[in-house]
């Protein structure tokens, strides 16, 4: 994961730094309050994590900042998969402010939409960072109830709807994350990261972890919130929702799990579950969508299912992790910059319309997802099958499978994406979106090559025609699908919530009547 | 006997004897003054006996040098020292009360004779403390009741006459009960002095003596309104002006109590033990019919009054608990100590709330805090000594006596006792509770006097801190009984 | 009279004479009184800097004074005494600060502040209290210092709520009472000794333990607002915000919390109660009463009564970790004692702010306060986040020892416990700040008594109290490792606890 | 049977009547009148009692002088109440106060 | 006093009637034979009449006592009196004038031999004080002597007077060891004293019990 020596050594520097990180966007946030300060607090904001790329590109792998007396014992440092997340979510964040900037020009309530992002991002920035449970915690309440405010920005119904929704579920995800590292610090008898690692917790300890965080993961039936909060988002938010804050649910996993270390085959069997219903799910209902950004949305659900194999191989098979590790990072990495790219380009979809130039630059990330090869996708699914081909009998050959019919879904997906964007009428001019845009897109599509874990030359034939074969049959039956449209079925975007709220509701109103009448009967 | 000349127990009876008669003859205003540094003096004669005697133990005062059976034995000891101490102590606070109190001209007519009245009444109480001869006690009882009813008269009302004459009628009835026990017991074994007739009263004693008993004890009770005989108190201590009332309340019933129980630990300990639990369940009863109905009470004195029926319920529940570890005799000492100083401050509060309102309702309190709070926190710290609430000498009472019962393993008492303090709690709060509403409009306070607030809230902090320092008292009861 | 017998009286007589003369006061002096009450505050905080300074050193404070032979008024300076101290010490300075300027121009101030210095010492009083007789001495005299302060308006209402404080608080005194005076007759003086002292009493007796230790908590239990017991909080808020704000969230409710854990450890002894199977029975009822009280906060309008809901549930956080048999259960219960009263005193201030400044007095009429009166907001939003327990707050610190605790004494259901409190105190809480900060506020404020006048959205008397204890509540959180924070003193008692 | 013993029966027997006539009859007067025959019947007692053994006995008769004047001292304070209540209410009976507790 | 009460307060009056009758009847002889003592310390006593003896200096102290009580009757018919309520002028009968004006001498004559004969056989101050208290309600009764109304300082002397000697003499008596420890010697005439002061006291309290109180109330 790249070498270190060149790495600058001080420890005042390090520490100082580290702080930065963080500070610098929260300082920014407090300058956005008096008046006075506001306007260059505006014009700084998107250069926000410029301190964190600093750190993550720069400083030495074995930075450390100790404050014992802060929370339960922080330490704040950088490890390798640490500095591979920070990268990505502080390059993320950079361009989605650049993007915010143009995007907000004349937007009245621009000061809170920024006090919000850079909370958000200071949260979502620390987690990268926080080597032990009570300050991951605390810069992961930060970046969700923050994240609220990003939600519900454009104080439209579906936003009060969908941030609702948001709130209860991570406020669920949260206590049940709470509970779950209460069991795995007492397990493990320290809060340190380090300590949790070599620990090997209760499984209701493993289980309510991985669930606390399969709600920001997006695992099924605790995706609810996700279709609805990305889309009501303003564009840059939810490239920023998408693309990293989700990792940050991942991260948490490969943090607090004790991946590589102890084997928790039920649980891991779960995960792989999960993780393939979320791919093919994903897609089937993204494809009944008819909003670009649902679209997205759920292609989001499904990439993460990606993922969650992953991580459920390691808890399934611990010897594969130090393979797998790498993989996901990589695969995280990819789908950030790639999903973040996509919504920018909706975003300047939606202002431009689907003319020419506009597809082009979405198609290049959308064929990265479907894992074309010579792309960022297709280097991270060849890293993640490589590693989950080695898994025991059941999963090997059905994984063998179903990841082929899954680039297939993908590229189906993203067929229905285009052709949605080139449908959508001309607007107004957006000259000022599309520089950041483009040059995300490039940055995007080049950056995996970096973190590539096995260079793939010399390539084996089979390995590409099995990569190559899935996208080229997803675009014949698009350029099918495209020819004799067939109707899709209408599914309500966030799928099963709508039932689920109107149980809840029919149950507030009775509590309510139950109380008027007890109130009137006193 | 070369100290004779300054023998206290002597003067504490001739010294209130004298004042009372100069009193008569030199009229309303000297005569305050007189009382009042006559009783200074008193008060201090009274500690000297006390400490006089934690030295020395009991002591004996043949009056007309002839000793026990022929002539009369004044007795001083830890019982009487703590009866003559809380005497003293109320009695002072309460004359300068009345000094101002009457000083009023609409009460020009009281005052003549209200000097004179209450030196015969303490002078009576004084004898009685300190007297050890049966018969001499009669006498002492008789100054005492005629004294009271003239106290309760001095009010000078239809309703004051009419509980005159029912306090006097049934005073007299009691009177005549207990002279023919003494006569009876003079007739048994030809003595009327205590200290000779406790060791002839023990063993197998005539059914004459038994009736004897019987007898006084009722006269006694009837005396100290204890249930059945309570109903002349109310209209007696409710109507009397603010500090005849705390005299009555606070002092006079007590010394009828302070001779039932002088009799059940002398002559009279075998029949008070087969009584005993008769009177315990009487006096737990009284405590609860009385909070009962203090908390129906609609004037603010006939409250106060009621509240005095159910606090002598506690002192007569010590009977069944008397035992050797003497601690049911403290808590009855405390409580006869907290409950005196108390309910003078009661009273004394009373009269203020009562003359700065114009009215003697409960209802007619509403919003006086505001005017005079002094008064006001006076009435709640003696609550808080009624109610039995630390850090009052009421509260080292209560313990005392659950300690007793605990110990007695009569469980049956604590809950009468808890019961009766969140009833007292009940009526002392519904005082204090219409006192802190927000005053009416149309109502209007006349002045009052600081005097009279600065003497309720003496004696409430008084009640309050003896709670604090008990010890002392405990370890002068214990002289010579 | 050594100095380490003077220091603990003088801690009671700092904020006793100043009441006293208060009292005296005629109403017109303003200046004098608030000098007064400020002067004692001070004074206080300083007696109590030395004491802390002290026990720590290891020294040892008491004062003995006889009021009957057998009987005996003592005071304990230690280190439990002092974490309670403390708390009411420096909680009685802001909140004096916040009702001189809440009660500007209002009636009956001398009364307020003088039984406001007497409620003050009676707490003081019974944290240092060296056996049950004293304590039992104070805890009555918190009862009657408080009567006038919930009555303290005079209206029909505030009388209403009085007498049910009184009912619930004078029942709970005789239970009490009953309690002591039995162990009294059973072992003679009743001292707090670390370990307990009843155990001495042998196995013949344990049928009349069981009995006295059941009167002792309910007794108790009735200022810790335990559910059957808690009907009088709610009621007693028709008090004055600062008189809810020390007394219902700090004062009177901590001080039953304070005597579940003093019976608990100092008089039964953990191991033992532990060994006699009471402790079950206690983490029960507290943990019915927390998912109780958070329960009824869920429907409560009256902005007051949901936070009152809220305190009878989150009070009984401490008595879990007492319940919680082990050091770290216990560390967990005594740091939340101190972190939910700054935390609560920060929304009872906020509270306060909004009825005086704005007459708002309803949650539903809450709308848009966030803008009107940011900071008091911003303070009531940490305290908020606090109570439910979101991770760099006071709140999330004490939870946390309190789950591990449970964890340690292999109570696992009390975490789903810690969970579904939790869930349902967002579920109350998270509303009120929706209304706060998201929704647009209404055309004209119900009562605007204080204009705004740039950032000073009320009286400065007013927006400092809650601002400096919200930040205390995110110091506490994020510096609860540090050496002086309450979480360090409550692990020195644990251990001075645990170790004897 | 000695004749002190039977002024002491007789003494016994006024006693309760007087004490019962007290109670029972309802005119103050009559109550008063009762009180002083009470009074007797227990001075009787007392003297009666001394006498059994022969010669007379001083002692309770100086008592019995001394009951004598106490005994005037209440019924002329009795008489002088009931005669303020009659100048008060015009009624000799104590009736209007009858309710008892 | 309704029915039940009354029957009630009947039943038990014979029935503790009974009980004493029969209680009496088996009474054993008394332990203690006061007469003894009281002939063996007559001669220190200062009179003759043993009754006398025991009166004022046996039991003297119940002698003061009973002065007070009496004198507390008066105090309170004092207060009942009223200072405002006028005083009734009374109808002159002649016959009866005549008759109180021969009969006041010999009254006099009476009540001072009943004061001189209590030191040797019954009689004393008490009797004395009756005969002349009886005397003054016969010249009320006659028309002669008006009703008093408040008493004047003079009035208040005189009735306080004994008492108050009498309580002089037991304080300075105090010197010989105990209150009314009259020195053998001195006894006879100290009792004398009292006796008088006494005497002269009564009288006036005995006729001021009928005299204040028989003015027409207003």
């Amino acid at each position: 994961m790249g070498e270190t020596h060149r790495r600058t050594r001080i420890p005042a520097v390090t520490h100082a730094s580290l702080i930065a990180s963080l500070g610098w966007p929260l300082a920014l946030m407090l300058a956005l309050w008096p008046a006075r300060t506001r306007r260059l607090a505006q014009g700084l904001a998107p250069l926000a994590p410029l301190p964190a790329l600093w750190v993550a590109a720069v400083l030495s792998g074995d930075a450390v900042l100790e404050l014992p007396s802060v929370l339960l014992g922080t330490r704040l440092g950088l490890d390798a998969t640490g500095r591979l997340f920070l990268l990505f979510t502080a390059l993320t964040w950079l361009a989605a402010g650049l993007y915010a900037r143009a995007y907000l020009a004349h937007e009245a309530r621009r000061s809170v939409f920024w006090a919000f992002s850079l909370a958000t991002q200071a949260g979502n920035l620390g987690v990268c960072l926080a080597q032990d449970l009570a300050s991951f915690y605390s810069f992961y309440a930060l970046m969700t109830f923050a994240a609220y405010g990003l939600v519900v920005h454009t104080r439209s119904a579906e936003a009060w709807r969908a941030g609702r929704i948001y709130l209860v579920m991570a406020v669920l995800g949260e206590l049940t994350l709470v509970a779950g590292l209460m069991m795995t610090a007492y397990a493990a008898g320290g809060t340190q990261v380090a300590d949790i690692q070599v620990s090997t917790p209760s499984p209701l300890a493993v289980g309510l972890v991985t669930a606390g965080l399969g709600v920001k993961v997006g695992l099924p039936l605790l995706h609810l919130w996700l279709p609805l909060a990305h889309p009501v988002a303003p564009v840059p938010a939810s490239a920023v929702l998408s693309g990293v804050m989700l990792k940050a649910g991942l991260l948490g996993w490969l943090r607090f799990l004790p991946l590589g270390y102890a084997a928790y085959p039920e649980i891991g069997a779960t995960l792989l579950l999960l993780g393939l219903i979320a791919m093919f799910y994903g897609v089937a209902v993204g494809l009944a969508q008819s909003d670009l950004k649902v679209v997205l949305a759920y292609s989001s659900v499904s990439q993460m299912g990606f993922m969650t194999l992953g991580v459920g191989a390691g808890l399934n098979a611990p010897g594969l992790w130090p393979v797998l590790l790498p993989a996901v990072g990589l695969y995280a990495l990819h789908h950030a910059l790639a999903k973040s790219a996509l919504f920018l380009g909706a975003g300047v979809a939606l202002k431009v319309g689907g003319r020419a130039w506009v597809l082009a630059g979405l198609a290049l990330p959308a064929l990265a997802l479907a894992g074309v090869p010579f792309t960022g996708g297709w280097l991270a699914k060849s890293a993640l099958k490589a590693g989950l081909i080695a898994l025991p009998a059941p999963w090997a050959d059905l994984l063998g499978v179903a990841l082929p019919l899954a680039a297939l879904g993908t590229t189906l997906l993203m067929s229905r994406l285009l052709w949605l964007a080139h449908r959508l009428p001309a607007q107004e001019a957006a000259q000022a979106l599309t520089p950041p845009w483009l040059a995300w897109t490039a940055a995007g599509s080049l950056l995996p090559w970096g973190f590539m874990p096995a260079w793939p030359w010399p390539m084996d034939w089979t390995g590409f025609t099995l990569a190559a074969g899935p996208v080229f049959l997803g675009l014949v039956l698009a350029f099918l699908a495209w020819r004799w449209p067939l109707a899709a079925p209408a599914i309500p975007p966030g799928d099963l919530v709508v039932p689920v709220e109107r149980l809840l509701q029919a149950l507030v109103r009775a509590r309510l009547r139950l109380n008027r009448r007890a109130a009137q009967g006193r | 006997m070369t100290e004779a000349w300054l023998e206290p127990a002597a003067w504490l009876i001739i010294l209130p004897l004298a004042w009372a008669s100069v009193a008569f003859l030199a009229g309303p205003g000297r005569g305050a003054r007189l009382a009042i540094l006559a009783l200074v003096a008193q008060l201090g004669l009274a500690l000297e006996l006390a400490a006089d005697l934690t030295q020395r133990g009991a002591r004996m005062h043949a009056v007309g040098g002839w000793g026990a059976p022929l002539g009369i034995d004044l007795m001083a000891d830890g019982l009487s020292a703590v009866m003559l101490l809380l005497t003293q102590a109320v009695a002072l606070p309460i004359a300068v009360y009345a000094q101002a109190y009457f000083a009023e001209t609409h009460h020009r007519h009281a005052a003549t004779w209200f000097w004179p009245l209450a030196g015969f009444l303490l002078a009576a109480m004084n004898a009685l403390f300190l007297s050890a001869d049966l018969f001499n006690l009669y006498v002492t009882l008789e100054l005492l009741g005629l004294a009271a009813v003239g106290l309760v008269a001095v009010g000078g009302g239809t309703a004051q006459i009419t509980a005159a004459l029912r306090y006097l009628l049934v005073s007299l009835l009691a009177s005549g009960g207990y002279l023919l026990g003494v006569a009876l017991l003079y007739g048994a074994y030809g003595t009327v002095s205590m200290t000779t007739l406790a060791p002839l009263a023990v063993g197998q004693t005539p059914l004459a003596v038994w009736i004897a008993a019987g007898l006084m004890l009722v006269g006694l009770l009837a005396k100290t309104a204890l249930l059945p005989f309570h109903f002349w108190l109310p209209p007696a201590h409710g109507g009397a002006p603010a500090p005849v009332s705390a005299l009555l309340s606070a002092l006079v019933v007590k010394a009828s109590f302070y001779l039932v129980l002088r009799l059940a630990l002398g002559p009279f300990a075998m029949m008070t033990g087969t009584a005993a639990g008769l009177i315990g369940v009487l006096g737990a009863s009284a405590i609860l019919w009385g909070a009962w109905q203090a908390l129906r009470a609609q004037r603010l004195k006939q409250l106060v009054a009621w509240s005095t029926v159910a606090q002598l319920g506690y002192l007569f529940l010590i009977f069944p608990l008397l035992a050797a570890d003497g601690l049911a005799l403290q808590a009855g000492a405390l409580q006869v100590v907290a409950h005196g100083l108390a309910k003078a401050a009661l009273f004394a509060a009373a009269g203020v709330l009562m003359r700065a309102t114009g009215r003697d309702t409960v209802e007619g309190l509403a919003g006086v805090a505001g005017r005079v709070p002094l008064t006001l926190f006076a009435f709640g710290l003696a609550g808080v000594s009624i109610m039995g609430l630390p850090p009052s000498a009421g509260f080292l009472a209560k313990w005392l006596l659950i300690d007793a019962a605990l110990k007695q393993g009569q469980w049956g008492w604590i809950v009468v006792i808890i019961v009766g303090s969140l009833l007292a709690a009940g009526y002392i709060f519904r005082v204090l509770r219409q006192a802190f509403l927000l005053a009416p409009e149309d109502s209007h306070f006349q002045p009052v006097p600081r005097r009279l607030e600065w003497v309720a809230f003496v004696l409430a902090a008084a009640s309050v801190l003896l709670g604090l320092r008990g010890a002392e008292l405990v370890a002068l009861l214990g002289v010579g009984s | 009279m050594t100095v380490n017998e003077m220091l603990p009286l003088a801690v009671i007589a700092s904020s006793l004479l100043p009441g006293m003369v208060i009292f005296a006061l005629p109403e017109a002096r303003v200046g004098l009184r608030s000098v007064l009450n400020l002067l004692g505050a001070m004074s206080k905080l300083v007696f109590v800097i030395l004491l802390l300074e002290g026990v720590a050193r290891g020294e040892v404070y008491g004062f003995r004074h006889t009021v009957l032979p057998g009987l005996d008024l003592v005071f304990k300076a230690d280190a439990l005494a002092l974490l309670f101290v403390t708390l009411s010490t420096v909680l009685w300075l802001f909140t004096t600060i916040y009702a001189i300027g809440y009660l500007e121009g209002s009636p009956h101030r001398s009364r307020f502040f003088g039984f406001f210095s007497l409620c003050v010492t009676a707490t003081v009083g019974l944290a240092m209290a060296g056996n049950l007789f004293t304590f039992f001495v104070f805890y009555e005299l918190l009862t009657l210092s408080t009567f006038p302060l919930v009555v303290h308006r005079g209206t029909p209402q505030a009388m209403r709520g009085g007498t049910v404080y009184l009912a619930y608080t004078l029942a709970g005194g005789a239970l009490l009472l009953t309690g002591i005076v039995w162990l009294h007759g059973l072992m003679g003086q009743v001292d707090f000794v670390h370990g307990g002292s009843v155990a001495a009493l042998g196995p013949q007796a344990t049928a009349q333990i069981k009995v006295v230790f059941l009167l002792l908590i309910a007794g108790v239990g009735v200022k810790a607002a335990l559910v059957p017991l808690h009907g009088w909080l709610p009621q007693a808020m028709v008090a004055p915000a600062p008189v809810s704000a020390l007394l219902h969230a700090v004062a009177v409710v901590k001080a039953g919390a304070f005597g579940i854990v003093r019976i608990v450890y100092e008089v039964y002894g953990v191991e033992y109660a532990q060994s006699l199977g009471l402790l079950k029975p206690l983490a029960i009822a507290a943990a019915v009463t927390i998912v109780w009280g958070s329960l009824r906060a869920l429907t409560q309008d009256d902005l007051k009564k949901r936070l009152a809901y809220s305190t009878v549930s989150q009070v009984s956080y401490i008595a879990l970790g007492v319940a919680l048999f082990g050091p770290v259960g216990t560390i967990g219960g005594l740091a939340h004692l101190v972190h939910q009263g700054i935390m609560k005193i920060t929304l009872f201030f906020a509270a306060g702010n909004y009825a005086e400044t704005l007459g708002v007095h309803k949650v539903s009429e809450l709308d848009g306060a966030g803008r009107r009166m940011p900071l008091t907001s911003a303070a009531f939003t940490i305290a908020a986040f606090g109570m439910i327990g979101v991770a760099p707050t006071a709140g999330y610190v004490s939870k946390w020892y309190l789950g591990e605790g449970a964890l340690a004494a292999g109570m696992d259901w009390v975490v789903a416990v810690l969970w579904t409190s939790s869930l349902l105190n967002a579920a109350y809480f998270l509303p009120i700040l929706y209304r706060l900060w998201f929704r647009p506020p209404p055309a004209a404020w119900p009562a605007e008594h204080i204009p705004a006048r740039g950032w000073r959205e009320t009286g400065w008397l007013l927006l400092a109290p809650p601002l400096i204890t919200a930040a205390a509540v995110l110091v506490t959180g994020l510096f609860a490792e540090a050496g002086w924070s309450p979480l360090a003193w409550a692990k020195l008692i644990a251990a001075r606890e645990y170790l004897q | 049977m000695s004749t002190g013993l039977l002024y002491a029966l007789s003494g016994v027997g006024l006693f309760m009547l007087g004490a019962v006539g007290v109670i029972v009859l309802a005119h103050l007067m009559r109550k008063v009148l009762a009180f002083n025959v009470m009074g007797s019947g227990a001075f009787l007692v007392l003297v009666g009692l001394a006498q059994r053994t022969g010669q007379p006995d001083p002692v309770p008769q100086a008592m019995v002088l001394t009951g004598i004047v106490v005994a005037v001292a209440a019924t002329a304070l009795a008489l002088g109440l009931a005669r303020a209540l009659h100048a008060r209410t015009g009624g000799v009976t104590l009736t209007q106060g009858e309710d008892g507790d | 006093m309704n029915r039940f009460t009354r029957g009630l307060a009947v039943a038990v009056g014979v029935a503790l009637a009974a009980t004493l009758v029969a209680a009496l009847l088996e009474l054993p002889a008394a332990a203690v034979y006061l007469p003894g003592a009281v002939a063996q310390h007559l001669a220190q006593s200062g009179v003759e009449h043993p009754v006398t003896a025991v009166l004022l200096n046996f039991r003297g102290w119940d002698t003061l006592l009973e002065v007070a009580v009496l004198l507390l009757a008066l105090l309170t018919l004092l207060t009942l009196r009223g200072s405002e309520a006028p005083v009734a002028e009374v109808e002159a009968e002649p016959l009866l004038q005549g008759l109180a004006r021969k009969a006041l001498p010999l009254i006099i004559l009476m009540a001072g031999y009943l004061f001189w004969a209590g030191a040797y056989r019954p009689g004393g101050a008490f009797q004395a004080g009756a005969v002349l208290a009886a005397g003054a309600v016969l010249l009320h009764l006659a028309g002669l002597l008006p009703a008093w109304a408040v008493p004047g300082r003079l009035l208040r002397l005189g009735l306080i007077l004994g008492f108050l000697v009498f309580l002089a003499v037991a304080a300075g008596l105090l010197g010989q060891g105990a209150l009314l420890q009259y020195p053998p010697a001195l006894a006879g005439n100290l009792i004398l004293l009292i006796e008088a002061g006494l005497t002269l006291s009564l009288g006036l309290v005995l006729a001021g019990l009928f005299l204040f109180v028989t003015g027409r109330q207003a």
